[in-house]
């Protein structure tokens, strides 16, 4: 029988979507039973306690978790969130039960046999219940006191040559889409520059140096499956420069009915016949192509590369080969100051190893940012704060029109003494010879 | 329970040390036909809701099941997914960036061997253990946050009303039904652990009550100007209190300006929010990251509270459901939730989706709040 | 010969524009030849020193013209601005160069006879120099003394039944488009109205009460001729309710090419035939038009009466019977914060006398703002600073969709206490009951 | 030159005074036509550019036929407007909102023989009196504000540079062959007297210099704490200065704050701004307030800055050439320049018009300024 009655979850066990109760409750139960004699360094019960606890929210509408304190492991800045229970008498089994964050692999891609040793791992010195994945990308395994945490990051290090995460003002985990490794709208390579990048900043990543978190994340195009526009401080975007590939054959096979149009995506119900006219010439942002005598035309001067013709049409048409990406920055939650998305400051940059122009503009930024950005200033804040002109200079690029949605309409321009004839200092005695009092 | 050392000398902190050695390498976890034909693959189609077949250069296929899961995950289910993996994809498996599971098999027969496995497994309380779906123009995974299993500052639960909607929008997750792919999201507090400022639908939790003072610890416990600093609003101030009969330093908060962020509480644990009645859920609609046709846009608040009904949400899943079908009746192929609020205009928006418009609704922060009010004639009765 | 050698100005004289110094050059003539013998009340000779300092401004690149001072008539605290030249030594006849504000007729239309008189009186009393018509819509005398303005105000009020213009903290001179005096489009009546609401605010009109301008323009619909929604703390534009009305058989005129597109407002370039379907329902902003079997639809429910179609074909389409204006609030130049255009308040609101339904919006406001405004504070900032919501509070008015363009995206909500169940009173120590630190 | 009274005792002020009496009735001015068909026209022609009919349901009509004029005008040039009222309209003129003058006649062959009059004026100087034109999809006369001859703020004249733009547009207010009408405005200063910031086109004046300081007068002419108030950036603070040997209370400005706006100035003659150099024009675009096919907007920067180059602002009126020329060979037909330069995405704007894209165009005034810059990978080459 459970430790502790929870008539409110119950409820949520029914319904087809996987229920999280059911789950935590065959993981108590296995601890309980505990068939393979694990010698839980933490709490056995914590699990039926961690049930115990949520429903005790559940009744009081609201969380009974308290601030974390500083806890971690020794040398590194992140990677472990602390965390205690407000009523640990009553739930001494998650009394202490702080979070760790294990960088994920690139794409998520995984091996049992990585994922079983986890598994044994975390059974054995936490609660054996995890987050696949946090929201920043991190695998998250929850709940485990303070004395373990040395033994997890010694195991992770040393048996399966596994690092921690990022929390704190470092650098957060770079995540990415699974890109090149499976779709073939990837214009460069995720997994390799996330990983490339990961491992030069580790430092940054583990040691806090910076005002605030600090995010990357890689997009291997412009639909942005790992919404990087929203959700990272630096946003790596591919995208390419020259003619979108047509098949003039395959085209005319969407057009007949043979292929379904998006890859089967609306394959739910019955839009009527593909009309390629209305369906991706019509919907056409930048309005650039025509479909004429039965054969598909894209200006490419004028194409904004936003994927949707090749989205709807993925056998005919194919991303450019002149490929790399867009970086934009300063996208961020709401807190404080209301929330960004990224905005674009390389329109384009090849993604080639050893990625040293990108690394410049990286490390452009962080010197800036780190010289004036206030503590608890994400990068988007300081861009308001400074201005993206500011941005622009400090990384030394030169500022196109790419990099508006529109121009200014106020004419409020701050011009520099530099930048005016004559400069500033004037004479009023000079002055008021042309001009009385 | 007795402690056992993994080989780490507490004393020695150093000795042996490994560290900055980041994650695993991606490409020793690929599996074979994806390492073979990365960076070259072709074109792919969805077979039906939750399958996937990519097609590559070489003529080499990989069929993907993609199963949602409750991202909470014991190590018994991941040990679950590791068996299904080895049985069916040599040892291979990967998650999508919404948290669902995805199985890759390179031939057709062994994805129909799958797929009857993975339809026939259910937890005892009779959920699905790894429903198929996800893809295309439906419902996938809603990304979220912490909430009451973790988090020190939630307005509302994560794991629990995403349970709620996911069950009420469950058939969308197994169709293609809808004009688009439609994203939902969830963020238990205003910090919005996610991308849930960009979705089509984002349930976000929020408080209503300005912090309580904890006056007798508050200067113990917490960095008074750090609490100070804190607080977007300027809301915050120092000041003098008598506790009993000593005079502490503590802060006070003026109320009025007051948006309920928990920023100082983050600061300051003397300065708790949370409160059963005044907090819940705030709706947002309209957002998206992709830039597909229309470029990525911000989720617009439309419901501006609901209270928290543990364990299921009554009121807030339904009032998701009847946004999905008012998109669902009225939006064009291939247009965005968004997209489509703002061809019909937010006017009718409301009245579609049987919205009640209130004035809280209408933006009071900072400057921009004058771009959102309508600088025109041009609107609807 | 002239008093001062033009040099620059002379080349302004040519090129095919109406030019202003040919004009300044020949009233110079006429004064100094004063072929009617007019007893000129300031000197003969204004227009050439007005000329003489304009030259010097074009050599010397700014502006030779100082601050005004307090000048005025008695009992009013507008319609003159007071301007001293910066060089009275060399151009005496400019030294004092006031500007009277005269309160322009609706419509601007007038008779020669009223104008004559004013010429007459302007020539006598002042430099015979006008803005025919300033910004806001008065008419402007430009220089004259400090005596002559009581003159001047007791001869326009004594012989021409004319009063001031507005200027200062004051209501300012209210404008209206020509309106249904010619215009087949106006939804309601322009000018009627604008003299209503003039001879109603007198007072606010003449002695500043408020805390900076304030104005009220009056357009007869969206196409808004007097550009209302740009400049005008109240916009009146005009609107209706019900169905545009169609009339086929126009329809078909402009369709088969008899009738020229916008009334012939294309007529310079051959755009060639036209295209209803291109030209007209596919530019519909709301897309809510048909042209289907030769017959033209509108959904009216769904129309955004944006004009477009109107415009396009006026014989055909005629605006609904069901007329009244929105009034939009807060437009304003730059100035401090920033430009603003007009946001809408008022969707809807009949304009019939004795307008009183429109009076109490317009007293609401002006009750808010003269109890909150600060000091140069337009309306418009104070909505800014203290939000829409407030506005709609003050004036009573029920918050709907159509106030906004978009929801908010920030989610932060400012509740009152009296909105939240319970309150904000609470127990620390209860808390701390089910809370332990 | 004797002073003559007109009546008014200064010594008695409210003696017959009379105040508060308003403009005159609008309909005393109405020619008979107009009133007599007041609210019920039914539709207009444009005949040629100029030239309207205006058809009533009566079966009235009205022709209106349009001049320009630089809206300087003096009594000389009031009275000839007059005389050809009075020969051919029976007496009757009016203006319009943009300061051109329009006589209306109530039939056809009396409009041929006042047009044939009007365009045989001319000044000496060689322009025209009375150039008919500004309907229809053209330019019609330029909104503008006092400039030097009258203000005391201004960055730029406004005649000036009124009548050189004119000259150089002067075709196309006498011709339709534009996509849609065409708006240009000037202000000389920020103050912007006039709708300047919605136009097509925006000639607005700029200074770039900090205000110079009169320390020894300033305390004497000013009230130091409004010219603190004024300033929107907080660039004013009070400070003491030394002057010859005596310490006098004055203001200190933070140069680096400074935007320019004049408004210290405005609140204080001891701060003064225009500089030669410093002064000049900045061009903006793109606004426009009809509510048709699009919602009213602001125009945008698009020149930071081109020196006031007296007499006929050369750099100025050719920029202004080249933006309608690549404006009257991209739109379509209908589009308003602002929607023009949208649809082709403003980097398409800067290529057509050949102009240089710099930092000043980019907005870094306050929060609004994230909006402008570009959230998304769309973007041209
Ligand atoms: C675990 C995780 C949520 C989850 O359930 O997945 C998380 C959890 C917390 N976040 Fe977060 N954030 C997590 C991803 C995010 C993301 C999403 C992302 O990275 O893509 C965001 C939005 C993107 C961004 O960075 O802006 C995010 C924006 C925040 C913020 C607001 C930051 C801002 O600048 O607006 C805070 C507040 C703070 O830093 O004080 C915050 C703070 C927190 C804290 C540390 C609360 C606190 O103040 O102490 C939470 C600890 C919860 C706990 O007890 O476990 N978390 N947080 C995510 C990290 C897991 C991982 O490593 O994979
Ligand atoms: C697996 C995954 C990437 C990963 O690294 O894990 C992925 C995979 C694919 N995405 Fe995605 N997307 C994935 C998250 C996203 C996200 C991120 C998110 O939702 O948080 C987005 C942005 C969402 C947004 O805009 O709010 C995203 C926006 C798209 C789009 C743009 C759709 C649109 O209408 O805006 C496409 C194009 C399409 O659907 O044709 C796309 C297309 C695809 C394709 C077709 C790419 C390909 O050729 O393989 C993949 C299968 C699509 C499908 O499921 O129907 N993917 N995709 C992610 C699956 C998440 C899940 O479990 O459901
Ligand atoms: C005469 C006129 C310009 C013209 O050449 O036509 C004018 C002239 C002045 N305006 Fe204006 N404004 C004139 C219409 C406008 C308009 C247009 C309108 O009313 O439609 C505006 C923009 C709309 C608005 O009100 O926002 C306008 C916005 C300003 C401002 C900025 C106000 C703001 O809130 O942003 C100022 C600055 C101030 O008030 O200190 C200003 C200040 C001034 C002052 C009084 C300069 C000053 O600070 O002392 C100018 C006196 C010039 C002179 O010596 O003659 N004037 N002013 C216009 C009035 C004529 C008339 O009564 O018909
Ligand atoms: C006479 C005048 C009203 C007045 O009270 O004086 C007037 C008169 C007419 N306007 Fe206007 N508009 C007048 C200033 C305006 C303004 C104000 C301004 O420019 O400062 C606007 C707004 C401009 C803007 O959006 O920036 C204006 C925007 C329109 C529009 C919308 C055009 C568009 O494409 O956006 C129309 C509709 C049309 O042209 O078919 C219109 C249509 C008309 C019509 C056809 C109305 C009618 O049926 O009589 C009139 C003749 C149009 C023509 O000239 O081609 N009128 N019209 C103004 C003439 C100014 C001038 O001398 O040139
Ligand atoms: S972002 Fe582009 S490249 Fe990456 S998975 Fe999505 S569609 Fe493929
Ligand atoms: S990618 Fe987008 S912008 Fe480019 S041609 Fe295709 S639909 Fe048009
Ligand atoms: S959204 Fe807020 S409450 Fe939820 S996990 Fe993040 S910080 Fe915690
Ligand atoms: S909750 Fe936010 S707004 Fe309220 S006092 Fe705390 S920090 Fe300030
Ligand atoms: S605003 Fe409308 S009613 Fe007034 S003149 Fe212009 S078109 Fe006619
Ligand atoms: S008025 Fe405008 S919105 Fe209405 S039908 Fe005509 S074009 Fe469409
Ligand atoms: S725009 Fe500026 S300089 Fe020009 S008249 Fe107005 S206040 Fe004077
Ligand atoms: S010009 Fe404007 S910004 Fe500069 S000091 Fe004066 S008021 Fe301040």
């Amino acid at each position: 029988m459970a430790k502790h009655a929870t008539p409110l979850l119950d409820q949520l066990e029914s319904g087809p979507w996987p229920s999280f109760v059911s789950d935590l409750k065959q993981e108590a139960a296995s601890r309980a039973k505990n068939a393979n004699n694990v010698e839980f360094q933490v709490p056995q019960d914590c699990v039926e306690d961690l049930l115990g606890v949520l429903e005790l929210s559940y009744k009081h509408g609201v969380t009974h978790w308290k601030h974390g304190g500083i806890v971690g492991v020794f040398g590194y800045g992140g990677g472990v969130i602390g965390r205690y229970c407000d009523q640990p008498q009553e739930f001494p089994g998650v009394a202490h039960f702080h979070t760790m964050r294990i960088n994920q692999p690139g794409g998520k891609f995984y091996t049992t046999e990585f994922l079983k040793n986890l598994c044994d791992l975390w059974e054995f010195r936490g609660s054996g219940v995890t987050n696949m994945h946090g929201s920043t990308g991190d695998i998250i395994f929850i709940g485990t006191s303070t004395p373990q945490l040395e033994e997890i990051f010694y195991e992770l290090t040393h048996k399966f040559d596994q690092d921690l995460g990022g929390s704190g003002s470092n650098l957060r985990t770079p995540s990415d889409c699974i890109g090149a490794a499976r779709c073939e709208y990837a214009c460069y390579d995720t997994q390799a520059i996330c990983y490339e990048l990961t491992q030069e900043y580790q430092d940054e990543l583990h040691r806090p140096a910076f005002p605030y978190k600090f995010k990357f994340k890689f997009d291997g195009c412009p639909n942005c499956c790992v919404a990087s526009i929203a959700r990272a401080d630096i946003s790596f975007v591919g995208t390419w420069r020259d003619d979108i590939k047509i098949d003039q054959e395959a085209v005319a096979g969407y057009v007949g009915g043979e292929f379904a149009p998006n890859a089967g995506a609306h394959s739910g119900r019955d839009w009527g016949a593909f009309d390629i006219q209305k369906e991706v010439i019509d919907l056409c942002p930048s309005q650039c192509m025509k479909y004429e005598g039965g054969k598909l035309a894209i200006n490419t001067k004028e194409c904004t590369r936003c994927m949707h013709c090749i989205n709807v049409m993925p056998r005919a048409l194919h991303i450019g080969d002149d490929r790399g990406c867009s970086m934009l920055v300063g996208a961020k939650a709401p807190i404080l100051d209301g929330a960004q998305m990224g905005s674009l400051l390389v329109p384009f940059i090849k993604v080639e190893e050893p990625y040293d122009e990108i690394k410049e503009v990286i490390e452009a930024i962080w010197d800036w940012w780190m010289e004036e950005g206030k503590n608890r200033e994400r990068l988007g804040e300081l861009i308001k704060r400074q201005g993206f002109q500011k941005l622009l200079e400090m990384t030394n690029i030169k500022p196109v029109p790419q990099h508006v949605q529109e121009p200014r309409h106020n004419p409020y321009i701050f011009w520099k003494e530099d930048e005016v004839p004559g400069g500033w200092t004037r004479d009023i005695n000079k002055f008021r010879e042309r001009h009385q009092r | 329970m007795a402690f056992i050392s993994s080989g780490y000398n507490p004393d020695k902190p150093m000795e042996n040390r490994i560290t900055d050695i980041g994650p695993q390498k991606y490409d020793k976890f690929y599996p074979p036909v994806i390492a073979k034909n990365k960076g070259k693959w072709l074109y792919h189609e969805i077979i039906k809701p939750g399958v996937l077949v990519h097609v590559a250069e070489s003529g080499d296929e990989v069929y993907t099941v993609r199963c949602g899961g409750a991202r909470l995950m014991t190590v018994t289910h991941i040990r679950e997914i590791c068996e299904i993996a080895d049985k069916y994809c040599g040892g291979y498996v990967r998650w999508t960036t919404r948290n669902n599971v995805e199985f890759m098999v390179d031939d057709k027969a062994k994805c129909d061997a799958l797929i009857t496995d993975l339809e026939g497994r259910k937890f005892d309380g009779g959920s699905f253990k790894l429903p198929i779906g996800g893809t295309g123009a439906g419902v996938t995974n809603i990304i979220h946050t912490q909430g009451w299993i973790h988090c020190h500052t939630p307005a509302t639960d994560a794991s629990g009303p995403v349970k709620a909607t996911l069950d009420e929008l469950f058939s969308d997750f197994q169709n293609h039904r809808l004009p688009a792919q439609l994203r939902v999201s969830l963020a238990c507090c205003l910090n919005m652990c996610g991308a849930v400022h960009c979705s089509d639908i984002a349930i976000l939790g929020y408080h209503r009550k300005p912090p309580l003072l904890d006056h007798e610890y508050l200067d113990k416990m917490c960095e008074i100007p750090l609490a100070i600093a804190a607080c977007p609003t300027a809301a915050v101030k120092p000041s003098k209190v008598t506790v009993g009969d000593k005079e502490v330093k503590s802060v006070a908060v003026n109320e009025d300006r007051c948006m309920f962020c928990g920023n100082c509480y983050t600061m300051c644990p003397s300065m708790p929010l949370a409160d059963q009645e005044g907090d819940g859920i705030v709706l947002m609609v309209g957002g998206k990251v992709s830039n597909r046709i229309s470029m990525p846009k911000f989720s617009k608040v439309v419901v501006a509270f609901i209270p928290n009904e543990p364990p299921r949400w009554g009121t807030t899943t339904a009032t998701i459901k009847r946004i999905v079908e008012a998109y669902a009746a009225g939006a064009n192929k291939y247009e965005r939730l968004g997209d489509w609020a703002e061809r019909i205009g937010w006017e009718r928006f409301f009245d579609k989706c049987e919205l009640e418009f209130t004035h809280h609704l209408i933006d009071d922060f900072r400057d921009p709040a004058y771009y959102t009010w309508r600088q025109s004639t041009q609107f609807k009765f």
